[in-house]
This record gives structure tokens, sequence and C-alpha cells, in this order.
């Protein structure tokens, strides 16, 4: 496999971002870490995974979708798309990077999303093999090997050198584009470091968390069991959930009135917020159960339902950490589970 | 502390006092506790949790538990029992309905600290003489007990409660805390340097919401920021404007309200550190208006609520500080 | 860039007909004449005044009307309250169209038809009778019962008496759920009249208005003998995109958008109660 | 410390007048045929006790450089206190929005009663003077209401 020294990265960023634009993960000053443009002298971030989950680069947070002129009776459209520029995530985690297809599943089926497919025709993921996973991983329940990930393109590191191969075309067009800085290395170490995160993998503790007794097939059951009142009683009806999460994709569209035109954009929205769905008639979920109880039937059972078994969960973990309460799929998952 | 409390839940509960309990339900880690009402002596048995980690506030929930049918027992820490107060002020909890059970407070463990020392696949967490004894997968790891603590805890303004039917352990007093040294250093700077620091701060602003649902004090039916007629429903940061708007006005909204529980700032999944936007203007008022601590009782009058026809005018803003 | 379905038309609205004292019905067509897009019966297309507001509307008009599509709305809130407050010659925003259709070349081909429709239900129902009446040939019986608040809620009363009324093969049953004066007809709630009417049970049953009509009458349909894969409706939960993207119309796995928002009453039975 | 001057830069500001004083105080200065900057667009408020701080903040997203509360005079409140509540909150936003590091000259309140015409004018005049030396409000402004 082509590998590049460690203390050869720098080199290997400033000659990424020479022809197209490199996000890598940074440390912030609060110890957490994030996405950040690339700019000469900035450090790959040693953490886990990042705040926020990648799924930004694809599906920010707000994005203008049209404007519109309006003038007397008469109403202008203006089409603002762009086509997107080449960029490069690198350093997405094995989580994150099956996060892309569940999205993809979302917005690549017909209609087309253009404003997603643009970006994502653009981007190369360039993905990072874990050594360190944590108690709150739990991508192995989806069928997630962290240390082989997805993506574009693989990275993985023995501690000395980083190894890179292609998984496509993209990625391989990716390695070509730096492959005067790598040459060919000796996979005998990296093979012994995966080994290893394979078994500490093994040990964590949602290692035997499975999905077993969750699917398409459970729709009524799961939505009539008796849980998740008790399950959902002291939620805040907040967003943090959905907003760190790598496969959240509800979006909200709205209007923007700027005084001299409109802006229609959209916006991540949660169906933990109180008017997700209301109408000017009513609201068919009503309380806190409702909201609550949709969020976890679509990542468990309608997701499955609709996508030959594949789950809207990654098991990056992120709920787990982040939930103001600590409410979270794997305590819904373990309460519900009916063998 | 938890044995103590569960027998006295579960006695209060024997003898009919109260119907239901609202503390803290033990999670999947050392860390993640889930606030929970308990209903039976079995329930309090297998899952009531009160350890360093139980730092959740669980006054709020009071609002919607405290108009049910019954009694419901609450333990409430000091910092708790502010926020409470200032719901019976308020008429937003039903003062009748509720047993209040004090609790010793602080200071409180925040898994977030631990995380940040590089400390990853925590699987357990004692405190052995203030040095955190931390089991992970990768081996046993320590840390100073008092590196760990929550912002909020750090800061602590009393250790008093100010509402209570009972009490397990000693009646506390207020502190002398040091807890407006950072308004105060920001104080201090330029304005160019303040503008730096709360752009840096409140662009990471992800607009989850969760530093409002948690805020005992944002008791509204309907925000501002959910209705669409208001002119100001938004639900992402579109622009670095609504970003200000939201949590200036979100401050603003609980200005005289706010007990300085600091459940805003330990919820921020971002580590924004909202708390100093209500300590801005609790240490205004104090200043300006005269001491006032919110939820120290149920009968004076809040500061916005209240003029003093002597009152200094805007302008001693523009006379003060650093321009 | 390939067109977006996000990106909408735009279409003027060249008549508004007062059919109700909160109903309008508006007559949309495209800058340049003729219809925005073609569509099937049943469905729908998101409507909006850029600004106000954006909502999914069904297309009252057959597809066999190749000049215009119509679209019956009730005041109720936010956008519509400004729909019928603007005049003729206003331009809107329109895409579409969405949804799946009632299955008028497929299921419904041959059979004996029977619509109830209550208050504004009759709006998506109309565009199937008006397609079913224009290609006659193709289906047997058809009867309508239409049941209103009173006779000045009766939507599209004008057509039903002068074109529907008039046609051979087809029976309209008109009520209104209080007496008034002016009116000789049948008096008295939906669910009510069906069961007195007493329909064929061999007839496809198509069925649209507020839920508590459907829910009595759907079961007054099944003492009578008919079974729930005889039975079609149409719903309505709030939606932003119409293709099944921005995840909020759901019933359990079905989006309303995109899987509906026609169902036969056994495919909803199968969904949680949701709605 | 602004370098230069930024004389040619027209302010826009946003001027909340109460009902009872400041705004017969405008109409005072007019029919006195004083002159006060164009740039001064005024919206006339019941009691200078309505004025929401979201009022403030919303003015500066729609391109208000700065923006001005005018009300009675402390005593003389048509609602006899509303202005002693003004007086309070605005203190406060102001003292909020300079923490947030926003120019504090951009904002102001000033009381002008109905006989104070030449007053209003001043103030006026004074008010975008400052503004305009600030230069356009670029801390609370919303990119998308920026006319290109």
């Amino acid at each position: 496999m082509l590998k590049i020294s460690l203390d050869k990265l720098d080199k290997l960023f400033e000659a990424i971002s020479a022809s197209q634009t490199l996000y890598i993960p940074v440390d912030r000053e609060d110890g957490a870490a994030e996405y950040k443009k690339y700019e000469n002298g900035m450090k790959l971030s040693s953490a886990l995974n990042t705040l926020r989950s990648a799924k930004d680069f694809f599906f920010p947070q707000t994005e203008n979708l049209v404007d519109f002129k309006m003038e007397g009776q008469n109403i202008e459209v203006i089409d603002v798309r762009e086509e997107s520029e080449d960029f490069v995530i690198f350093g997405v985690r094995a989580c994150d990077a099956r996060s892309f297809t569940i999205l993809d599943k979302v917005f690549l089926a017909e209609p087309v999303d253009s404003y997603y497919k643009n970006r994502r025709d653009h981007g190369t993921v360039v993905t990072m093999a874990c050594t360190r996973p944590t108690e709150t991983c739990f991508c192995g329940t989806f069928g997630i090997d962290a240390a082989a990930p997805e993506g574009d393109a693989a990275c993985y590191s023995d501690g000395e050198s980083l190894f890179i191969e292609a998984h496509n075309e993209k990625g391989q067009k990716f390695i070509d584009s730096i492959s005067s800085l790598l040459e060919d290395g000796d996979t005998a170490k990296l093979e012994a470091v995966r080994a290893k995160t394979r078994e500490i993998l093994k040990k964590l503790p949602l290692a035997n968390l499975t999905t077993d007794n969750f699917g398409g097939d459970k729709l009524n059951e799961y939505f009539n069991s008796d849980k998740w009142g008790e399950l959902s009683e002291s939620c805040l009806g907040c967003g943090t959930c959905t907003f760190v999460c790598p496969t959240c994709q509800c979006y909200d569209i709205k209007d923007f009135n700027t005084g001299h035109g409109i802006k229609r954009f959209r916006c991540w929205d949660s169906c933990m917020y109180s008017d997700f769905t209301k109408m000017a008639h009513g609201n068919p979920r009503l309380t806190q159960l409702e909201r609550f109880r949709q969020r976890f039937m679509h990542k468990l059972v309608y997701f499955p339902a609709n996508n030959n078994g594949e789950f809207g969960c990654v098991g990056c973990g992120r709920c787990l950490a982040k939930c103001p309460i600590s409410m979270n799929i794997v305590k819904v998952m373990k309460a519900l589970e009916v063998k | 502390m938890q044995e103590a409390m569960i027998n006295k839940a579960k006695q209060l509960l024997a003898d009919g006092t109260v119907d239901r309990v609202i503390g803290w339900k033990r999670g999947e880690f050392a860390y993640d506790i889930t606030p929970a009402v308990f209903e039976t002596a079995e329930e309090l048995e297998k899952e009531f949790v009160f350890d360093d980690f139980t730092a959740a506030n669980v006054s709020k929930y009071l609002v919607k538990e405290s108009k049910k049918e019954g009694k419901i027992l609450a333990f409430l820490k000091p910092c708790d029992t502010y926020s409470f107060n200032q719901l019976t002020k308020e008429h937003r909890v039903v003062r009748e309905n509720v047993y209040i059970v004090g609790i010793p407070g602080g200071p409180k463990l925040d898994a977030e600290k631990i995380k940040a020392k590089g400390i990853t696949g925590i699987l357990g967490v004692k405190n052995e003489n203030y040095t955190l004894k931390i089991d992970t997968v990768y081996g046993e790891e320590t840390m100073p007990f008092y590196e760990a603590i929550l912002d909020k805890c750090a800061t602590c303004k009393s250790k008093k409660h100010v509402v209570y039917d009972e009490l397990i352990g000693d009646e506390g007093e207020v502190l002398d805390s040091n807890r407006f040294d950072m308004v105060e250093k920001l104080e201090n700077m330029t304005a160019q340097e303040r503008y730096d620091f709360w752009r840096g701060e409140l662009s990471k602003c992800i607009r989850c919401n969760a530093c409002r649902n948690v805020c005992p004090a944002c008791t509204c039916e309907k925000c501002v920021f959910d209705n669409p007629n208001s002119g100001v429903e938004n639900k992402a940061p579109a622009d670095s404007f609504e970003e200000n708007m939201f949590h200036i006005i979100r401050a603003f909204h609980v200005a005289g309200r706010c007990t300085d529980c600091g459940e805003c700032s330990r919820v921020c999944p971002q580590h924004i550190p909202l708390h100093l936007l209500n300590r801005k203007f609790i240490k205004d008022i104090n200043s300006l208006y005269g001491e006032y601590q919110a939820g120290e009782d149920t009968t004076s009058r809040a500061p916005l609520n209240d003029y003093k026809q002597d009152d200094c005018e805007t302008t001693v803003v523009h006379e003060r500080g650093v321009e | 860039m390939n067109n977006d379905t996000l990106i909408p038309y735009i279409g003027v609205v060249t008549d508004i007909r007062q059919d109700t004292p909160d109903v309008k019905t508006f007559r949309v067509v495209s800058p340049e004449g003729g219809k925005v897009f073609e569509h099937m019966p049943g469905q729908c297309a998101m409507l909006s005044i850029p600004g106000v507001g954006e909502a999914m509307f069904s297309i009252t008009s057959s597809p066999t009307n190749k000049e215009f599509m119509e679209f019956s709305i009730k005041k109720c809130g936010c956008l519509t309250t400004w729909l019928h407050a603007m005049d003729v010659g206003q331009q809107i925003t329109i895409r579409g169209p969405y949804g799946n259709a009632f299955p008028v070349e497929s299921d419904l081909k041959g059979k004996d038809l029977l619509f109830i429709a209550g208050g504004i239900g009759l709006a998506p129902l109309r565009s199937v009778i008006n397609y079913v009446r224009d290609n006659r040939a193709n289906y047997g019986d058809v009867q309508i019962i239409y049941g209103s608040r009173s006779k000045d809620d009766l939507v599209d009363y004008k057509e039903i008496i002068d074109e529907w009324m008039n046609d051979t093969g087809i029976e309209v049953n008109l009520t209104i759920d209080n007496p008034q004066e002016g009116w000789d007809g049948h008096v008295g709630f939906v669910p009510n009249y069906v069961k007195e009417l007493d329909p064929s049970i061999n007839k496809t049953v198509l069925i649209c208005g507020p839920p508590i009509m459907i829910k009595f009458t759907l079961a007054g349909l099944k003492e009578l003998g008919f079974k729930e894969t005889q039975v079609y409706t149409t719903m309505e939960l709030r939606m932003k995109c119409g293709v099944g993207k921005c995840g909020r119309c759901n019933i359990g796995n079905k989006y309303v958008c995109k899987d509906g928002p026609v169902f036969r009453f056994d495919q909803l039975g199968e969904l949680p109660d949701e709605y | 410390m602004q370098v230069n001057d930024n004389k040619d830069f027209q302010p826009l500001i946003v001027a909340f007048c109460c009902n009872w004083c400041s705004y017969a105080g405008a109409d005072l200065s007019g029919t006195n045929r004083l002159n006060y900057p164009t740039n001064v667009k005024i919206i006339r408020v019941p009691c200078s006790c309505r004025v929401n701080p979201m009022f403030i903040l919303r003015a500066f997203q729609r391109g208000a450089d700065g923006v001005i509360l005018c009300g009675c005079h402390p005593g003389d409140c048509h609602y006899t206190s509303g202005n002693y509540f003004t007086r309070r909150r605005m203190t406060l936003l102001f003292s909020m929005l300079d923490f947030l590091g926003i120019e504090r000259d951009r904002t102001r309140v000033e009381w002008v009663s109905a006989a104070e015409g030449a007053k209003f004018a001043a103030t006026m005049n004074e008010f975008t003077e400052a503004v305009r030396k600030l230069g356009p409000n670029r801390r609370l402004e919303d990119l998308r209401c920026r006319k290109q």
C-alpha cells in the first residue's frame, strides 16, 4: 500500500490544498474538534471525532435555494445555484463515511436533490481508520468496521506512517494527484495495529448491542410500545440530537424577506420541535412523546422498511455524549427491544 | 447520601405524603444520568441515583409535574431551590403539590472536562480523596477532582436552600463567589476584542435550543422564536445577526429572573459560555439598581418590573469603561 | 444544472370564484398560457406566495381540462388568507405535480364508483369525477354523495346542479347538516345518509372529508358490507418539500407526499394511527 | 477610534418616538422649519415602553446604522410610568450590546417633550453626525439585507 511518513503530513496537506479546497479536523480551544478549511500550519486533530458531524459539507445547516423578486403582481424566480468547487474532506471516520451512504438514499433518490448532488459530485471523502474508539462508539452494531472505513479513499495510521488506498475512481484520482509524495510501504505493522483496534472494538461496553430485533417488520409492535412515555418524559424537546446526528436529514423551507427581495432557504429542522408537523388546523404529533417516538422509529423501523433493511443510524455516539438529559438511541433500543 | 435519599423517598411514598418522586436515573455509563419520575419503591431501589454526575436541575420539570394529580417529591440542590422559588413567584408551579427535600449541592462533575483531557473509553469514575480514578478501556487514568467540575459549580453562589419542606444534611450558606470575574475581564477588553470574543463563541451555535429548553426561567408556552407570526421565527442561524439576536433576546428575556443556575452553559453542545450573558445582566442589575438575587424570595419585585424615579439614565453605558 | 423540483414555476391566477363564504376556487395558468404541468386526478401541487408561505393543495380540475388548473382553497391559515385576499392577475409560484393519484387508469377502470365527500373534501374528488365524466365509457355507474354544513357551504354547487346532475348515469345525492330555508333536499350528516341510501356493495368508494366524517362513514360502509380494499381516501399532513425528503408528512414509513396522498384503507390499516 | 470621518457616508437612522411627547416634538420641529437630516426615519409608538429590545435589533438587521428611542421626560409619561421601565430596559440592552462589542454610540435614548422641537432637531443632527463618524453598521447587520 502507498504511504507517507506522519511527520510529512504538512507537505501532504499543502499539496492537496494547492489544487483544491481541503478540510481537516482541527482542535478548538475548548478541546472539541471541528472541520476547518486547511491553511498552512494547521495541525490534524487527534480527537476521535468532530463535535459536529461531516454531513455539513453536503447538507449544510442553511442554504439558499432560490431568490424571488416581487414587483406588483409579478414574481421573478432567480436560480441561485452555482457549480460547487472541488473539495476534499480529510479524516472522516468510518461512521460518518457510512452516513453519506444513508444521506444519498434520501437525497439522490428520484427526484434527485441537485443542491446535495452538486456538492456530492465535487467532494472527495478521504476517511481515516480509528485506533482509539471510545465508550460511546457502537458502529459495529450497524456493520461498520472502524478499522476499515469506507469513503472514496481511506487512510490508516500505524503510528509512523499514513497508508492510503483508493476505493473508487474519485479516490484514485485523489491519490494520483499526490502520488509524488507517496511511496510503497510494508503493511505488516499496520495489520497489527488494525487487529488491535478490532480487539478493542470487541471490548467496548456497547459491543454487544445488535439490531437483530429491529427493522421494518416491527412497525406496529414498537409504535404501540408502552415504553415511549417513560423514555420521553424528560426529553427537553431541543434539537441537539438531531443537529449533531450525521444521518438526520429533515429540513424546513423558509422565506426571508430582505426588504428588497425574498430569499427562500432551507435549514435543518428537528422532529423534536413542537411545530415540526403543525398545520393550520392542528398537529398530529401533539406531545413530546409522539415527536420523540418519531425520531427513533424513523431510525430503527421506518428507514429500514424503506431501504432494504438499512438502519438510519451509524453508531457514532454523538447523541450519547451530547444529549442534555442523556436520553439516546442506545437507551431506547435497550428499553424497547422485544426478543 | 443516595441511600438516605432512597430511604426518605420510600418512606414518604409509603406513608402517602407523596405519590411520585422526581430524581435522577442511572444510565449506560458512569456519567449519562437522566432526570426521571419514580412511582414505586422497586423503581427507586433499581434505578435511582445520586452521585457526582447528577447535575441536572429538575425544577423545570415541576412546572408540568406539579400540575398533575397528587403530590410529588422533589430532591433539590441549593441552586435548584432558587430556580424553584422563582417559578413559584411567577406562579408557574403549584407549590402545594411539591414536597421538597433539600439535598447538598455540588461540586458536580463534567464528563466533557474529563474527555477534554484526552481520556477516552470511560467505563467508571471514582472519587478517592478528590482524585478521580477513571477506569477506561485503555487502563486506569487519574485526574484531580477539581479540574473536572462543572463551570457552574466552580463559581457556586450559594449552598443555602431557599425553600424546602425537609432537609437532608446541614443548612448551607450564601457564598462569596467570584462568579463575575470573567464578565469583568471581558468588560475590561476593548470593544473590538469583545466583539471578536463573542463572534468566536456565538458562531459555534447550532441553534439546537437546548439552552432555552433547559432553562428553568424559560417557561413561555410559545417562544417568540417558534412563532411564525412574530417575524423573528427562525430555526437556524442563517446569518451572524440571527446568532446574536437569539442569544441577546434569550438572555434579555430572563434578565431579572435568571437565578444563575448555569444550566444553559452546562447543556450547550458547543460549549458556548452562555451564562456570561446572563451574568452580565445580573451584574448590571446589581450595580445599577441594587443587589438582587432572583429566586431568593417569592415576594420582591423583579428589577425589570420595578423602577425608581432617580434611576440612572441610559448614558451610564456610554460613560463607563473601555470603548 | 438540471431543473430542481424545489425551484418553482410561475403561475398566473386568471380567475377567482367565490364558492362558499370561506372557499374560493383559483384558476391558474402559466404566464405563456396553458397549464403549468400535467397531472393525474388526486395529485397535488405546492402553491406559494414568496415571503408568505408555501403549502400543498390538491388540484381540483380534471387533467382532461387542457387549458388551466384549478384549486379550491379554504381560508384557514396564513397563506390561504393571503390567497383569498389577492386579485386576478396575481402571480404565484407553483411546483409539482406531487404524490400518487387515484388509480383511474387501472383499478378503477370498469368499476361502479361511489364518491363520498364532505365540505372542502370535494376538491380532490372533483378532479376524479370530471375525469370520469370525460371518459364515461371506461367506468360504470357513478353515484356522488356530498354533504356540507349548509347550502352555502357546498363547494361547486353550480357545477353540480348544472352539469353533474344532468349527466346520464350519474346519481347525485346532496345533504346539509341542518335544515335551512330554500333547501328541500336531504338534511343530515353524511355517514347516516350513506347508510340510508344503502348503495350497492359492488361499488368502489372514493372518500374525502373531515377525519371525523371519514371515520364514521367508513364504519357505516363496513356495516353495509363494503371491504376496506374497496375504499380509497386522500390524506393531508404538513409538507415542505413534496418529494419525501424533508421528513415530516410520514405516517409510519409512508410519506403522504410521495407514497400518498391517495391510500386504500387496507393500506392505511397497516400503518400506525398518527394522522 | 475611526480614522476617517466618513464624510460621504449617509447613515440610516431609525427613531422610535412616543406618540404623546417626542412625536409631537418632531412635529413641532417641522412646523418651526427646523432642519434635521432626512436620514432619520421616524416610527411612532404609543409609548417608549412599547419598544421591545427586539425592535431595536430588527432595525439594525434591516439596515439601520443607528437607532434612537425618544420618549416623554421621566415623570411626564402619558401612562404615568412607561418611560421609567423603558429606561431600565434600554440601559440593560445597551449595556449588553456594548458587552458584545457593538459600538455603543449607535444606540441612544433621549427624552423629548412636545414643546422641545428645537431639542428634537438638535438631537437628530447630533446623533446622525455621531453615527456618520462610526461608519456603516457592520457588527449587527444581516448580510442578506445588504443591497447589492
